[in-house]
């Protein structure tokens, strides 16, 4: 038994070995997983594509060409031309980012209310954890459709003549006035469940006895939640948003299906299937490739969300 | 009557091969109550897993030897031969009883069941035998209490109505994987008394796993102590407390506090559990063992007779260079 | 069990009234007036119109006589449909997006679990993994993609006539299958994830341990326990289908309350729009009650202890 | 060091109250191992968490060297939260998977004294590392990396680096293999020897407390039915509880 009395320091701080915390232990198996890297690498294909890609050259979405309407994919519309004669090809791309940027900031608007929400309820508990959570039961039941339905139809008109909105417009569409309300709609709507799984990982953490250690240590409640129960529960969160943002984007198309998303001449992935299903007999190509684009998204972001968790989940990892 | 020889069950991880069973034999008598003694990670469980092929396959895979039941082999046997063997001529119990009955099933549904399979009786006839093998191991007021769920019975209750589940058919072997490990010591008791009666009544041969030699001491005729998926020695139960003939059980014995004088530091092994993965080319407990030499680390040792019924698997003991018990 | 269906029903009363008041005051909200057509309509008649339809009351009374239409079951007339009221137009159109819903939920229960178990069962190999891109499929295809493709098949193999509303019962196959394939694919995952939870449990062994075949211990210990999870989806999925029914009416042509409750929204015409919410409302509550009660029969435990 | 008087934490569920603790009185001298057994579900636990003031109890009192604990406020409590530190039992939920053992330890060690930093604080930690047969070398690995015993060494370095006056071991060993047991349980006895530490050990084992522990207090269903030295308790035991516990150990049979 080593004599604890010992004065020279044997520590010699240079010995000391580099361990494998469990995020890089999680990305060694994520690397070993495939599938889930063939996906992350064709999403951030396809992200780059449509931010970046529009600065080589493609035609400007809203140009009509007159004399090339509805042509099928040919020399300069490499993705052949719509009704109106505007390049395929160019409307994906601008629509992509407005489809894409309505995933991340929904699914970000979500991601705060639903981790803030469900931490305060999971670690307070008592009543407050039973009212909270019974309004997050009231919001479930909430036919959610209707909520955004209501929120998109009636405040659309509203924004609009918001001067300020109208200067920041030009700066990046991020600031049109439609895209603004169906980020705060579906962000509104999509964090219940995000609260929910927040809420039940951080109630089965509080039980943990590492927990009470540091509650026995004397430790701020701040640094519990921050250091102890927050990096313990940021596995399912990542996990989750990555099945968020798919699901966010779908529900922007259905809403652009509706015709109550992005209204022309801004395009989205939804509004583009739209009309490419309603002319899908005579020229196909119009649905094919948005609906194309979209699946493919959501293909892989489903399959890296799967990965992630295959990755993260502790059980898979011993066996 | 139960015949095991060379079992070897390795499981294909992604970390490498473990060799959870590496070479196992042991026989077992008609009504012989023998004990499968080892710590965690030493294979006894998986060892009579095995013998009823109840291992994940993947990634478990049974790599030889044989586990022959009055002639017939279990380890080579087909799925619904061996489906005839569970439940009927084998059956077990398990540690945790909290876990081991399906919450979502009454009690009776759970009992008749080994009989409507085996016995072909209809509801009413297995319902009777049911409430039978509920009193006799001693649940007050059986014909009530058996529709009610199992999350209504206590952990000592409900390590009683498996008992009963798996004696219903009279099987001729009784596995019982750490029966009283989860039970609080007065309960414990009373299951293990309760264990011994139903063997006495029914005649049947019972194997038990534990990892408390007390328990083992008290219950069984013969043991067999396991170390990293091998059998170091099986000796008769008095002998192995008065005349150890391997360090790892001499170690074990003199580490239970139990046996201890007050004040006097716990003899302690040293080190960490071997890594089942490493193969080991001499003996696997040579590295934690006081007595270890260089030739232990180079020959694998095999079983050997170092008395009546008492065989070790020490080199060192087999040729006699050390006593454990001077 | 009594105790519990009564808490249950008292819930559902408050969540249907908050429902109705977050609406109410949302429309209240929203700017804009039913009666603004493209042509201008001079003042005075704008304010004779509002006074007849008593939107000029202070909020609050609106809000009284609404709340109490509500509760004697009649929403007066409809603005946007003129001639009809509110209760006849539910009446026409209900249905039919009930039936879409039901016909969807019924396929994806009928698809879901069934693949749900048999990938489960079959886990980490070629059927396991095929099955699930499938169900991938079904979840990254939006619903006014398949609805189209699959009709375009189905006349293709000359099973289904094309669009419209001939007889009834074959109408319902394409928008059914359509919702169905969609929210088939959510329970496949959740029966899937459920199953593989109970197949690891101990009394899984205990089953086996007793000499019961393979596919009893699937069916008969193991699926009680899978479903739960999926039975716990069935409420939200209500909710959920039924923003799927809205898109069915627009890709098939049915006339159904999505249609009505759009147009009702985008023209602020607020009883309609009420009566749809109440509508739907009741709807998910009745299933969400329906949910509950099959998974306290499904999992003793959960109602004995019914959870705060 | 430590006496409790009359101690009662009860809780309220479904309609009953239940009397978890139900007037305990114990007292603990420095540099003595008092031995706490009784069964599943007797309320050991809670008298513990009660002490260590992770549960309000609902009436009596605990002085710790004289000072009364159950009065303080809450800022007071969490000062005086360090001279009393636990162990816990579940060697795999007692220490938090995304922190390196360095963290963990440095976290609690800068409790005691906030100015450590830099390699002082790494030395620190090798010798308290150390001090409970660890290599300081794996200060930098996660949880995961070790075995159960190792990580226990690791919970009871946690709780030796705020130097506390008074640790409970709630059920230290009960999760180990007897071999590995063995190891932790002489570790317990040289510290609380080395540094004069006074230790409330927690076990449903008797025979574990009785080599242990100077004296035993037996509980049953919140109360304290049995107090005594050890050898007292374990040969002459009064209460028939005691005694039923006593015959229901499996011993040995020479």
């Amino acid at each position: 038994m080593p004599n604890p009395a010992m004065d020279t320091p044997t520590t010699r701080l240079e010995e000391i070995e580099q361990g494998t915390s469990l995020g890089k232990d999680a990305w060694l198996r994520l690397k070993k997983n495939k599938l889930a890297m063939a996906s992350l690498f064709i999403f951030v294909f396809i992200v780059l594509l449509c931010f970046i890609g529009p600065f080589f050259g493609v035609q400007h979405p809203t140009t009509t060409h007159l004399d090339a309407k509805s042509q099928p994919p040919s020399k300069d519309f490499l993705l052949g031309s719509e009704h109106l004669g505007r390049d395929i090809l160019s409307r994906i791309l601008y629509g992509g980012q407005v489809s894409l940027i309505v995933g991340f900031i929904a699914t970000f608007v979500s991601l705060i209310i639903g981790v803030s929400y469900g931490a305060v309820a999971g670690y307070i508990g008592g009543r407050t954890d039973v009212i909270m959570m019974r309004i997050v039961d009231v919001l479930y039941a909430l036919p959610f459709m209707l909520i955004v339905i209501i929120l998109t139809a009636s405040f659309s008109e509203a924004l609009q003549d918001i001067e300020f909105l109208h200067a920041m417009k030009e700066k990046s569409i991020v600031f049109e006035p439609d895209l603004l309300l169906l980020f705060f709609a579906i962000g509104f709507v999509e964090w219940l469940t995000m609260a929910r799984i927040v809420r039940s990982q951080i109630i089965t953490l509080k039980k943990q006895e590492f927990v009470d250690a540091a509650v026995s240590l004397g430790l701020s409640h701040k640094r519990i939640i921050f250091r102890h129960l927050i990096p313990n529960v940021f596995g399912s969160i990542i996990v989750y948003t990555t099945l968020t943002v798919p699901s966010v984007m779908r529900l922007e198309a259905v809403l652009s299906f509706l015709g109550l998303g992005v209204k022309p001449p801004n395009s989205s992935w939804g509004s583009l299937i739209k009309e490419g299903a309603d002319r899908m007999y005579s020229d196909p190509w119009l649905l094919v490739f948005p609906a194309l684009f979209f699946s493919l998204t959501i293909f892989s972001l489903n399959f890296l969300g799967d990965g992630l968790r295959d990755a993260l989940d502790p059980k898979t990892s011993k066996d | 009557m139960l015949q095991v020889e060379d079992l070897k069950t390795y499981f294909h991880t992604r970390d490498g091969i473990v060799r959870a069973v590496d070479g196992v034999s042991f026989s077992l008598e008609k009504g012989q109550t023998i004990g499968i003694v080892g710590e965690s990670g030493s294979g006894k469980s998986v060892t009579c897993y095995s013998l009823l092929g109840l291992i994940p396959m993947p990634p478990g895979k049974i790599e030889g030897g044989t586990a022959k039941l009055d002639g017939l082999d279990l380890l080579q046997a087909s799925e619904k031969e061996l489906r005839k063997v569970r439940g009927k001529r084998i059956s077990m119990i398990f540690q945790d009883p909290m876990t081991s009955l399906n919450p979502y099933l009454r009690i009776s549904t759970q009992l008749i069941e080994p009989l409507l399979i085996h016995e072909g009786l209809d509801k009413k006839a297995a319902m009777a035998r049911a409430i039978e093998s509920l009193e006799e191991v001693g649940i007050p007021d059986a014909s009530l209490r058996i529709r009610s769920y199992p999350h209504e019975f206590s952990g000592g209750m409900r390590q009683r109505v498996m008992i009963a589940m798996a004696l219903i058919t009279k099987p001729e072997i009784l596995i019982a994987d750490e029966p009283t490990t989860a039970l609080d010591v007065t309960v414990q008791k009373e299951v293990l008394d309760l264990i011994k009666d139903r063997q006495r009544t029914l005649g049947t041969a019972v194997i038990f796993i534990t990892h408390d030699l007390a328990v083992v001491s008290n219950v069984c005729d013969h043991v067999h102590v396991m170390y990293a998926g091998k059998v170091v020695e099986s000796a008769p139960t008095n002998r192995l407390f008065t005349h150890a003939e391997h360090p790892y059980t001499k170690a074990l014995q003199r580490s239970i506090p139990a046996l201890q004088k007050k004040g006097e530091p716990l003899y302690t092994i040293e080190g960490l559990p071997p890594d089942l993965t490493k193969p080991v080319a001499g003996c696997s407990f040579a590295d934690r063992c006081d007595f270890a030499e260089a030739s232990c680390r180079e020959t694998a040792p095999v079983l050997k007779e170092a008395a009546a019924g008492h065989e070790t698997a020490c080199l060192r003991r087999q040729s006699g260079e050390i006593d454990l018990n001077s | 069990m009594a105790r519990f269906i009564i808490s249950r029903f008292l819930q559902a009363i408050l969540v249907l009234f908050s429902v109705l008041t977050i609406t109410f005051f949302l429309t209240r909200l929203a700017p804009g007036n039913p009666f603004q057509e493209d042509k201008a309509i001079p003042k005075h008649i704008l304010a004779k119109m509002d006074a007849y339809w008593g939107r000029d009351q202070p909020v609050m009374v609106q809000y009284g006589k609404q709340m109490w239409n509500f509760a004697t079951l009649n929403f007066g007339p409809s603005f946007g449909n003129k001639g009809f009221t509110v209760n006849e137009v539910i009446s026409m159109a209900f249905p039919v997006s009930f039936m879409i819903g039901l016909s969807g939920l019924l396929f994806a229960l009928a698809i879901g679990i069934p693949i749900g178990i048999l990938s489960a069962v079959k886990r980490n190999t070629g059927v396991d993994y095929s099955l699930m891109s499938f169900a991938l499929v079904g979840i990254c295809l939006p619903t006014f993609v398949i609805g189209p493709l699959l009709s375009i098949a189905m006349i293709k193999l000359g099973w289904l006539p094309a669009l419209g509303w001939e007889t009834p019962w074959v109408n319902w196959i394409l928008p059914g299958l359509t919702l169905g394939l969609f929210y088939g694919a959510y329970f496949a995952r959740l029966t899937r994830a459920g199953m593989l939870e109970t197949l690891s449990q101990d009394y899984i062994r205990t089953a086996r341990s007793k000499g019961v075949s393979e596919t009893r211990v699937v069916l008969g210990h193991a699926l009680k326990g899978g479903l739960v999870p999926v039975v716990g989806f069935v409420g939200p999925a209500v909710a959920a289908l039924i923003g799927g029914s809205f898109v069915m009416e627009s890709v098939f042509q049915l006339p159904g309350l999505g249609t009505h409750f759009i147009r009702a929204v985008t023209n602020r015409d607020t009883p309609l729009l009420l009566g749809c919410v109440a509508t739907f409302g009741v709807l998910i509550l009745i299933t969400n009650f329906l949910s509950d009660i099959l998974l306290a029969w499904l999992n003793p435990r959960h109602q004995s202890a019914s959870d705060a | 060091m430590l006496r409790i008087e009359n101690l009662c934490t009860y809780f309220h569920a479904k309609g009953q109250t239940i009397k978890a603790v139900d007037g305990v009185s114990l007292e603990v001298s420095r540099g003595e191992i008092l031995g706490l057994v009784g069964e599943s579900g007797c309320g050991k636990s809670t008298l513990s968490r009660t002490v260590m003031q992770l549960i309000p109890p609902t009436s009596g009192k605990i002085f710790l060297e004289d000072r009364d604990l159950s009065g303080l406020t809450p800022k007071e409590v969490r000062d005086e939260r360090l001279n009393f530190q636990m162990v816990f039992q579940d060697p795999y939920a007692s220490l938090n998977p995304r922190m390196t053992v360095f963290s963990t330890l440095a976290e609690a060690l800068k409790r005691r004294h906030p100015n450590f930093a830099g390699d002082e604080l790494s030395i620190k930690v090798g010798e308290l590392m150390e001090k409970v047969g660890l290599a300081p070398r794996f200060m930098k690995k996660y949880p995961h990396e070790f075995s159960g015993g190792q990580r226990q060494r690791i919970a009871i370095a946690r709780a030796l680096a705020p130097e506390p006056k008074l640790i409970i071991a709630d059920e230290p060993v009960s999760a180990l293999d007897v071999s590995i047991q063995s190891q932790i349980l002489n570790l317990l006895t040289n510290l609380v020897k080395d540094l004069n530490l006074t230790m409330i050990f927690i076990s449903h084992d008797l025979s574990v407390v009785h080599y242990i522990a100077d004296k035993i207090a037996v509980m049953q269903r919140g109360k304290i039915v049995e107090k005594g030295t050890a050898d007292e308790v374990m040969e002459q035991a009064q209460h028939d509880y005691t005694k039923t516990l006593l015959s229901a150990i499996p011993h040995v049979t020479r």
